[in-house]
């Protein structure tokens, strides 16, 4: 691996995803910027998550799911290339909508990446856990308890928590598909916080729906509309002069 | 991250073979199991001819058909089905519509799930006390019926009850939205949604009475009242099933193993021509209203 | 025969098995005569017949002794009626790869108390000897262990297996190599090999010449004298056209034929 | 309080109304027809209940008369059974029963949840749609065919495989058994997996987990109480199955010594004997009181499913 | 029944309602206007839906729930004096958010309401069924498969065939719970044009997440937040001049 270009973290060419018959992404191009916050905006439907899942190749597990065109991320197409898919889902991070924590104390979710991949020192993992659960600020509120089931916790705590257990495993990209839809008004700030501090370190890709987000807390934002890309564009610059007229009716909620 | 590199290494080639193990064992149960099925399908059905069917069993000589034990089986299953149809479905919608959440709903609840788990010979037990011992009117078409239909009771209550669970709630609200009344909504919102899943219920059971032969024994005895269509409640009622064992066991014809193969593989046909014939128009109800 | 009008009713046979072919046939042939009489016969053992006429669930209860009076173990039952219908021969049977041809008494009480495990210790292959003796209640074990065993007991050992009706001995001793078990004639059929006793065959003429010990007297009991078709289908089997017929046909002997 | 206002608009006269162009005898059988169903749902749940407390009341009563004449102690301990010399010890057909599912869980459970991993993780769309199916046949199938199977082509295999003379007994039906409960355990314990939410799979996958690393460390954890469940129901099924067992036990009366012996079980010997007894006597009442013991473990091992189920946490 | 005050839909006086131990709404009083669209917004979970089902008293039927306070309707308090609930609820339609068309043809999904009121003429209920498909403007889309299931049809389809579903009994009251938070920007425009037509024969209450739908096509717009109402206003002056600082930082998209 050489590094050379080292300014993006995706590159996207004509990409295209099927499920079955159906066409949910459509010769998509866009490239995302490293160390930046790239949130991907459009009405339900229109295929965010999918793209989102072709970055990690996370739709590849999905049945009857046909890819074409190219993912270029650490200057190799992921969909070209045979590529090993449990390393790049290690690099590449994943938080999704519902936080989903396993069935298993708090600590063990944190510590599962690394019990995976081989790591079982227990000081190791101490050191792992905490330095995680400090980077999204949940280790305050947790540290009493690491060893009470992770079910117990409030929902904005939960998604800090997958968060956190995404972050275990030293991934340099990371994926949010609405992290906060689910969570409360003081949940999702804490979780908007977290994002600026994050991308000093990670690139950092979010699906939202709720555009006031977008514009608060990413730095690129790409609108998109049935599967195709319409706009992207710095946020301010979408926010308040989008060059596409859809683009202008989306953000200014006149449909969606 | 290179560090996870040989870790990796390794996690895949013990994901590849506990794979690999798993394709192995679950073909190889699969296909031991139907292997041993087809055997016993296929010895008798080499033999079937349509008269076994018609004829009337033999009950000393060579050649006998199996044409009342036949007729008792279905004509016990739909008594069968008769009694316990109206209560289990009733039982089932209570549960699912009309139950209040306290004790009593959950006391019921355990009582539904610890009928359901009744061993079949105590129901035998049961039906022998009551109609044999009790009532005193010997081993019976009727006894075993009953015994069977309390049988079946629990698992239609349990299985009406999920699929009118799964009905959405949307669907349910939307007709009480409109005005109707809690039996309207259920008669014609939410059964007709949870048909299918009833009929899937219903099937099961009566495949399950269909091919139960520990009640009929103890209930309804081991022989046939000797004549074809007889409709009488009072007749001794053996079931093919019961046949299937009789034969096998008491061994009094001169060609009881062959007819004893030939029972089994008339025994594992119907069984599935009931699973089929009873989720067909489940099915195709449901297609016809899934086109567009 | 015209003089005899059809008669109509119900009637359930229940108990011994070793009689079980007999009333199944009487029942068809007493059925093309009497149409409108429905008869079931099923046989568990003989035990269940005189219980199950006393329980009121069989008009007939069959049984390989006169259930009236105590036998083998069992005490008599009162207020019933015993009808003798036939004189029943029982053979010491094997499983037909046992080379051994005849078996004297004591031989056998040595198989059946266990103290014989392999039939090469009464003169044949080397083969465990499995034992197939009928569940307590059965008029044959009652009459084989009083007749061929001299009341000599039954011991359980290693390949020992009780079975629960005359059938399931069939059965039982055809699928088995090396077992051996007891039966009354009329089962006796391809896949079984019935031994001698002393021997003697086991055949209905030497029973009658009183050179084959080893059978009993099938009795149907009734509670009180029986009535309607009950009475005739009784009248009918014991007929002297039944018993010289199919009765004889079938290997067992009628009662006139003894005493 | 839902019933409260109910009853409260229950009460209420019909208003007429002119919008709708409507009958008042229509709103009146309407109203009537949504009672007397309520009723009758009530009715047959009530009925369904009885069934269930008469079963209990009428095994136990007959049942515990056996301690008239027999002891407790010689009943539940001792091993011998031989009711025509008045001995009725019930403890080798307990015990009987006890191994017998056991050795029957021994061989299927581990078939059963490698299959159900199999089917709800590994295989193909496509097999899946294939298995499923016809597993939910397999469930129906009557277990006398099994017992049938076991008869005619297990025991003669086993006489040969393992050399003995009988071939009836322990082993022949923990194997017809096993035939028997494995459709019904894999499906259980496939639906437990299949259960599993979707998120967890797609967490743990996110993080770089093989496939088996997901099942090992996140599915089956999570799946836990269902496939326990899953085991627990095969264990009744194999606790309460008759005419499978009858025809390849051996029915004798005698504790096994070896996997090959013939031997008896609850169930087995009801089966036996119980039409050969008369009812009332201390025999009958034995054989009685077998069923209430098979009764009571089946009653016990459902509200062992309910206790583990009230435990399920993660559908919140 | 005396007409009296028609002025008012309904009128909702200290109003409270609990699940359980937890209550959902709050004292809550408002009045809502004949003839018009009265839009309620609020952040997930502040009780919307549930202020909604007190109204055509579905509440009810939900186990462990307690009413307290006064929803006047017809001149008549809902929750003192006995009332015939069936009747209540075929005068008072409701729409929910995800269409639930019943597993019938899409004549008989109509004819349903009609059907368990007791009418089974067929000229009548064709007609009836013509009437309330043309209201919704799906009559043109759908009249040559009319006996043809009404899960065939698309999202947007559904809910105007819903819609029509309700008008066909006849109600004068339109409840409506999220009604285009399922569907695409094209019916969801569809159906905000068709509540601009209903008013004119019936008052409409809808509940939405969507601020711009609110703004767009309702009249009076109520925000709640908590179980309380915050504030209640023509929907012009509640959007460009909110008299309350919350109501202010939620229409300008600051949390929720
Ligand atoms: N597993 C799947 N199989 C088939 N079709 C799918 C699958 N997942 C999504 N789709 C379809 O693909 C299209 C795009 O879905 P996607 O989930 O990417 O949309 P989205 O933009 O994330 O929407 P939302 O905002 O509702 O999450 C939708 O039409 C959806 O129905
Ligand atoms: N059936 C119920 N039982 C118990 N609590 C409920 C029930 N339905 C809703 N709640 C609770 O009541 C509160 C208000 O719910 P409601 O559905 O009215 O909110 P909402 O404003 O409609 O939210 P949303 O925008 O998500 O639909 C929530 O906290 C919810 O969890
Ligand atoms: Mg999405
Ligand atoms: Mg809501
Ligand atoms: O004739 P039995 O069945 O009693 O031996």
């Amino acid at each position: 691996m050489i590094a050379v270009d080292q300014e993006y973290a995706f590159q996207i060419k004509n990409l295209n995803v099927w499920y079955g018959d159906n066409q949910t992404v459509k010769n998509l191009s866009m490239n995302m910027r490293k160390n930046r916050v790239t949130a991907i905006i459009g009405p339900s439907g229109c295929g965010k998550s999918t793209l989102l899942k072709t970055l990690n190749h996370m739709v590849s597990l999905i049945p009857h799911t046909k890819v074409s065109g190219e993912v270029i991320y650490e200057d190799k197409n992921i969909y070209g290339e045979t590529v090993d898919l449990e390393e790049l889902r290690t690099k590449i991070g994943m938080v999704f909508q519902k936080p989903a924590p396993f069935l298993k104390s708090i600590y063990e979710n944190v510590a599962f990446g690394a019990r995976i991949h081989g790591e079982n020192k227990k000081s190791d993992l101490d050191e792992r856990v905490e330095r995680c659960l400090k980077q999204v600020a949940l280790w305050d509120e947790v540290k009493d308890r690491l060893d009470k089931s992770a079910i117990g916790l409030s929902g904005g705590q939960q998604q800090r928590l997958c968060i956190a257990r995404c972050l275990a495993v030293e991934p340099n990209i990371l994926l949010m598909d609405e992290p906060t839809s689910a969570l409360d008004p003081i949940a999702t700030l804490k979780i908007e916080e977290l994002l600026q501090e994050l991308k000093k370190k990670y690139s950092i890709v979010i699906v939202t729906h709720n555009m006031q987000q977008a514009a608060r807390a990413s730095d690129d934002t790409a609108f998109m509309l049935n599967g195709e890309l319409v706009e992207l564009a710095p946020t301010g610059a979408l926010f308040s002069a989008p060059k596409n007229q859809t683009t202008e009716d989306y953000v200014m909620g006149k449909f969606g | 991250m290179s560090v996870y590199r040989k870790q990796l290494k390794i996690s895949k080639i013990s994901d590849k073979i506990q794979t690999g193990f798993l394709w192995a064992l679950c073909l190889s149960a699969i296909l031991l199991i139907i292997s041993l099925l087809f055997m016993v399908v296929g010895k008798g059905l080499s033999q079937l001819s349509l008269d076994f069917f018609y004829k009337m069993p033999e009950e000393l000589d060579k050649g006998g058909g199996i044409s009342t034990v036949l007729f008792n089986s279905f004509y016990m299953l739909i008594l069968s089905l008769i009694f316990s149809i109206p209560i289990g479905i009733g039982s089932g919608i209570y549960l699912a519509e009309y139950a209040p959440d306290n004790k009593l709903t959950a006391m019921i609840r355990v009582c539904v799930e610890g009928l359901a788990s009744v061993p079949s010979i105590v129901f035998g037990l049961f039906g022998l006390a009551i109609f044999v011992e009790y009532f005193e009117i010997g081993l019976t078409i009727l006894g075993g019926a009953v015994s069977l239909g309390l049988l079946n009771l629990p698992v239609l209550t349990r299985v009406t009850e999920e699929a009118v669970r799964a009905v959405p709630e949307d669907v349910r609200s939307s007709a009480i939205a409109l005005g109707a009344t809690k039996f309207q909504t259920i008669m014609r919102v939410v059964i007709p949604s949870a048909l299918t899943g009833i009929m899937t219920g219903i099937s099961l059971v009566a495949g399950r009475a269909y091919g139960e032969s520990a009640v009929i024994i103890l209930a309804a005895g081991t022989s046939t009242s000797g004549v074809m269509w007889d409709f009488s409640l009072f007749a001794p009622g053996e079931t093919l099933a019961v046949h299937l064992w009789y034969v096998q066991s008491e061994a009094i014809v001169e060609d009881a193993s062959a007819i004893a193969e030939k029972s089994a593989a008339v025994l594992l046909l119907m069984v599935l021509l009931i699973n089929l014939i009873i989720r067909v128009p489940a099915w195709l109800h449901h297609r016809k209203l899934n086109r567009r | 025969q015209k003089a005899e009008a059809a008669v109509s009713g119900k009637i359930s046979i229940m108990g011994s098995s070793a009689l079980l072919p007999l009333s199944k046939q009487a029942a068809i042939e007493f059925k093309k005569k009497n149409p409108k009489v429905s008869i079931t016969a099923s046989g568990s053992s003989s035990i269940a017949g005189p219980q199950s006429v006393r329980k009121g669930i069989a008009q007939i209860g069959a049984c390989d002794w006169d259930a009236t009076k105590s036998k083998g173990g069992f005490s008599g039952f009162s207020g019933l009626v015993a009808h003798k219908v036939a004189i029943i021969p029982f053979a010491t049977i094997v499983h037909p790869g046992v080379s051994v041809d005849s078996l004297t008494k004591s031989q056998l009480q040595g198989i059946f108390s266990g103290k014989y495990t392999n039939w090469k210790q009464v003169g044949g292959k080397d083969l465990e000897i499995t034992v197939v003796n009928r569940a307590f209640g059965s008029g044959t074990r009652v009459n084989y262990q009083e007749k061929a065993l001299g009341n000599a007991s039954f011991k359980k050992t290693k390949n020992y297996v009780e079975v629960k009706s005359s059938g399931d001995m069939a059965t039982k001793v055809k699928s088995t190599p090396g077992s051996i078990g007891y039966i009354d004639l009329v089962y006796v059929k391809s896949g079984l090999k019935a031994l001698k006793f002393n021997g003697v065959s086991p055949t209905t003429s030497n029973v009658i010449s009183g050179k084959y010990p080893v059978y009993g007297t099938g009795y149907y009991m009734t509670k009180g004298q029986p009535t309607g078709a009950t009475k005739e289908f009784i009248k009918y089997v014991q007929s002297a056209k039944f018993q010289n017929g199919t009765l004889k046909k079938m290997k067992f002997i009628p009662i006139s034929a003894m005493r | 309080m839902e019933r409260a206002l109910e009853k409260a608009a229950q009460q209420t006269a019909p208003v007429q109304q002119a919008a709708v162009p409507r009958k008042t005898f229509q709103f009146n059988r309407r109203k009537m027809s949504d009672v007397a169903f309520r009723y009758f749902c009530w009715i047959s749940v009530i009925l369904l209940c009885m069934t269930l407390l008469s079963i209990i009341g009428f095994m136990g009563k007959t049942g515990l008369m056996t301690f008239k004449e027999v002891s407790v102690s010689e009943y539940f301990l001792s091993l011998s059974w031989l009711p025509e010399e008045g001995k009725y010890g019930a403890a080798l057909f307990i015990l009987g029963t006890f191994s017998l599912t056991a050795l029957t869980l021994v061989i299927a459970v581990p078939l059963s949840i490698g299959m159900a991993i199999f089917i709800s993780e590994v295989a193909p769309e496509w097999l899946k749609r294939i298995i499923r199916p016809m597993l939910d046949l397999l469930v129906g199938i009557p277990s006398i065919v099994y017992g049938y199977l076991g008869m005619t082509i297990l025991i003669p295999f086993l006489r040969d495989a393992a050399g003995v003379q009988v071939g009836d007994g322990l082993l022949a039906a923990a194997l017809v058994l096993t035939l028997m409960v494995l459709p019904t355990i894999t499906r259980v314990s496939d639906d437990a997996i299949t259960f599993v939410p979707q998120q967890f799979r797609e967490a743990a996958y996110a993080m770089g987990s093989t496939r088996s690393q997901m099942i090992t460390r996140i599915i089956l954890p999570a799946a836990k109480q269902g496939i326990v469940s899953a085991v627990i129901l095969g264990m009744a099924r194999a606790i309460g199955e008759t005419m499978a067992v009858v025809m390849v036990i051996g029915n004798t009366a005698e504790l096994a010594k070896d996997l090959f012996t013939p031997t008896s079980v609850l169930t087995s010997n009801i089966v036996m004997q119980i039409t050969n007894v008369e009812f009332g006597s201390a025999w009958s009442n034995a054989l009685y009181m077998m069923a209430f013991i098979l009764l009571f473990i089946s009653l016990v091992m459902i509200i062992g499913i309910r206790v583990l189920q009230a435990k399920r946490s993660f559908v919140k």
